[in-house]
């Protein structure tokens, strides 16, 4: 789920680059204060190449298959480091794969990293009392998120004279489409995060 | 009827031409077979077809009078991969032993019992609730095979299994090996540990068998192992004393 | 052949910087005039890469979007009816539309992969340092690239294994890949330890930021012409 | 003066006590030391806490007179990790040699002099623009090696360079540090290459050292090799002829 180059219009494509770099100079404002930013970098790096390759494999959700987001996970597991690892990845699948644009790289980077700091927050807020809730807003919760971002953008984007009613069910089209994928994230994050907290419990603070 | 019946096998990765070419191998029912030669001679692919994970460009396997289905779940046959790490994934040891009894559909107390039995018989008494990534090396491979032994498997294929490990690790691997019923076809470059385990040897050499036989004659053989990279196992050397010059090669003291 | 191009010498920078500004370029054109000018471009563009096997291979998601929006926009825009079958009604707005989205998408992703293609993903993280991207995002990026490779195929060495030990399938086996990417995170942890030990070992940060090679002047000049060609395509676009 | 003098060393990880006591060792320039002991003796942490990457407890390590800061960068010191994938993180081997050149502030002319020697005395030629991970098992091993030479250092410590390598990448590791000028101080299960290379070594167990002598007295001595755990290695035993039992004991052909 990324929007490609040349859908939106110019203004829409720079007011998303502002807004990641806003981000992006915050993310990394916090980062900076962390107690050893450097140290902490490889760390980050290494998970987001697992989220990275995670994401590159599909997954059977019958009867279809799903490329998990984990964009909600990224936020409980990297917090700031979230920001710059999403856009590295946006960046990297645009020219590698052609997956999502180069104009669009400032707004594929705020459909997925609000809901990485959303999942970051909620974790951080509700991870040590209701852990299992927590991570299910997380996990399927961050990717309704990011579908409603996306939906959000898209009708912004997209020609003033599109039919209202065409354009109501292909949101429930696009909607529906993606419910597999919500689902399959919710379970995961849910098992994964139960699992680390019971045996590695220093790779999710806040739990 | 043969165990495992292997004929005119022809493997290759996609684009890359053969790698096993119009291999011929059966192993007997409780066999122990020693699988030797050099890195990229096709061992790995050849465990690859076995288990059904890379499908053959041509001939059969057959397992136990059953065809081999590529992608299919095969309880008879168990792999052993060289990187634990890459095949342990359950939370706990005993999580990760359960997995492929809960699998087969056993009754509950059957899986109990089976997981309790491997997990005996791997030494692995103790360290039942231990998260998998808090294992030693040789727990880890040992754990690797009991979760493979809880299925019972008629066949089970090593690779590499006692790379990593120090000695001791190494000795209980091949105590451990050395008491189980199943066949075995062993992979590796540590080739005392084949002497000690399978009374017989197969080298192979791009993609082709080139020595079967009893593992004295094969691994003692100068001329064929040095014919394909191999040195002869120490223990097969006959010397009193030895001394080794700095560019390796040795010497026989006077 | 390749060395023929005069595109072939060009620095990954200039690269980046070209791929940036006819990216923008094209996106701002909101008429049927300047767009078949581009189109032209792209596939002179593509006909003359020396990659456009691999170009083209990596064309497709974005082919099939296009054609998705090409199919789709006409049907469901309201205006001027163009073409009626029945209940079907393809609309001038939306012909208009679907073309230029369309239009736009593959234009930009040709050029995009031409420019892109001859430079390793490690060399456009390197030249994205050089225009000024913060260390740290671009040692994340490096370090994320380097073992990206080695982490996908840790994956599925461990789906073959979960598969071996009969795995279930389907939505019960769901649970199980929240368990390979739990022990593919604590193994990327364990990694880390190390490999920040072996990065300090060898003096990681103490270097000060040295300054990048200035770019020649093929590059400034390839850039700019990059430049004059993206504001002529948007003044023409503009001039109607 | 002493090239590294370790007095009354204590090193320990936090809340599990200390791993090593009281531990006293000095090596001479260009001295080559093996450090042989089971799994848990110690060895690691000695190594992290020459490297400082592993604050001790107690006592003091110099390093050419200098005290080792934990945490400081040591030019002086290099340490080859038993995992070469995780050392090598640049994206070509040229990259990955210069990594530690460039961190020492050298001029660009130099930095490429130094990479092209090391690349040339590790037998790397030919692969300056490989990706790392294209590299085969021993080539990373090399590389790990050559990334540590190009700073020139006094000392290097390396961690089961022999592991998971097959003969031939073995040799050719034997015979790479056998012409090393730098002082060597190498942990290694592999008591066979240790006789090889290391005039010396030390036998740590239990975060003490138990012999500091003659390679050939220390690893000769079955009783001593016994009680830590260890094997003679086969070329140290005087034998003719050997068979293996079942259980593992080596037993001597009449």
């Amino acid at each position: 789920m990324h929007l490609p180059d040349g859908l939106v219009p110019l203004e829409l494509a720079l007011a998303g680059y502002a807004g990641s770099a806003l981000l992006t100079g915050l993310a990394l404002a916090r980062i900076k204060r962390l107690p050893d930013p450097r140290g902490e970098l490889p760390r980050a790096a290494m998970l987001t190449t697992v989220f990275f390759a995670a994401s590159a494999l599909s997954i059977p959700v019958p009867p279809t298959s799903v490329h998990l987001m984990l964009t909600g996970l990224m936020g409980v597991m990297l917090g700031w480091f979230a920001v710059p690892a999403i856009l590295v990845g946006l960046f990297l699948q645009a020219v590698l794969f052609g997956h999502g644009g180069l104009t669009t790289l400032g707004l594929n980077g705020l459909i997925l990293c609000l809901p990485a700091l959303v999942g970051f927050a909620i974790w951080r807020g509700a991870g040590a009392r209701w852990p299992d809730l927590a991570a299910l807003i997380a996990g399927g919760g961050a990717v309704l998120l990011a579908l409603a971002i996306f939906a959000g953008i898209v009708l912004l984007g997209m020609p003033a004279a599109l039919d209202a009613g065409a354009e109501r069910a292909a949101l429930a089209v696009f909607l529906l489409a993606h419910l597999p994928l919500v689902l399959a994230e919710g379970v995961i994050v849910v098992v994964l995060l139960r699992v680390l907290r019971r045996i590695e419990p220093a790779l999710v603070p806040h739990g | 009827m043969s165990l495992l019946q292997i004929k005119q096998l022809s493997v290759g990765w996609a684009g890359q031409g053969a790698v096993l070419r119009e291999l011929d191998l059966t192993i007997a029912d409780g066999e122990r077979v020693g699988l030797v030669g050099p890195n990229g001679a096709g061992k790995s692919s050849l465990f690859h077809a076995i288990a059904g994970i890379l499908p053959p460009m041509a001939g059969t396997i057959r397992l136990l009078g059953q065809p081999v289905r590529p992608g299919a779940f095969h309880p008879d046959l168990a792999l052993v991969f060289q990187h634990a790490e890459d095949q342990l994934f359950c939370p706990t040891l005993t999580e990760d032993v359960a997995f492929g009894a809960r699998n087969l559909g056993l009754p509950e107390p059957e899986v109990q019992a089976r997981v309790a039995q491997a997990i005996r018989a791997c030494g692995l008494d103790g360290l039942e609730e231990r998260p998998v990534h808090r294992l030693s090396g040789g727990e880890k491979r040992r754990a690797c095979i009991a979760g493979a032994l809880v299925m019972r498997p008629a066949l089970m294929l090593l690779d590499e299994p006692s790379s990593a490990l120090d000695l001791r690790s190494r000795r209980r691997l091949i105590a451990l090996l050395s008491q189980m019923e199943q066949a075995l076809l062993i992979a590796s470059h540590d080739l005392e540990m084949l002497l000690e385990l399978c009374p017989r040897v197969v080298l192979i050499d791009q993609g082709r068998i080139c020595a079967d036989g009893p593992a004295r004659e094969v691994l003692g053989n100068h001329e064929l192992m040095a014919a394909h990279g191999q040195e002869v196992p120490h223990s097969l050397t006959p010397h009193d004393w030895v001394s080794h010059d700095h560019d390796g090669a040795v010497r026989t003291a006077p | 052949m390749a060395e023929a191009l005069p595109t072939a010498s060009l620095s990954a920078r200039a690269r980046l910087v070209m791929a940036f500004i006819l990216a923008f370029g094209i996106a701002a054109l909101q008429n049927l005039v300047a767009l078949p000018i581009a189109v032209a471009l792209a596939i002179g563009a593509l006909v003359c890469a020396p990659e456009r096997r691999a170009v083209l291979y990596r064309l497709r998601p974005a082919a099939l979007l296009a054609l998705m929006f090409l199919i789709v926009l006409p049907f469901i825009t309201s205006g001027e009816t163009l073409v009626q079958s029945g209940p079907l009604r393809i609309t001038k707005e939306g012909a208009h539309a679907s073309m230029l989205i369309a239009g736009r998408m593959m234009v930009i992703v040709t050029l995009v992969m031409v420019l892109l293609a001859p430079v390793s993903a490690f060399r456009l993280v390197g030249a994205l340092r050089a225009l000024g991207l913060p260390a740290l995002i671009a040692d994340l990026a490096m370090l994320t690239l380097r073992y990206l490779d080695e982490v996908t195929a840790e994956l599925q060495r461990a789906r073959v294994a979960r598969a071996l030990r009969g795995g279930a399938t389907g939505l019960r086996g769901l649970p199980d890949h929240a368990l390979l990417l739990a022990t593919s995170l604590i193994r990327a942890q364990i990694r880390a330890e190390r490999l920040w030990a072996a990065m300090r070992l060898r003096g990681y940060g103490m270097r000060h930021g040295t300054l990048p090679t200035p770019l020649a002047m093929r590059d400034w000049t390839a850039i700019a012409g990059t430049g004059a060609v993206a504001l002529a395509l948007v003044a023409l676009d503009r001039s109607l």
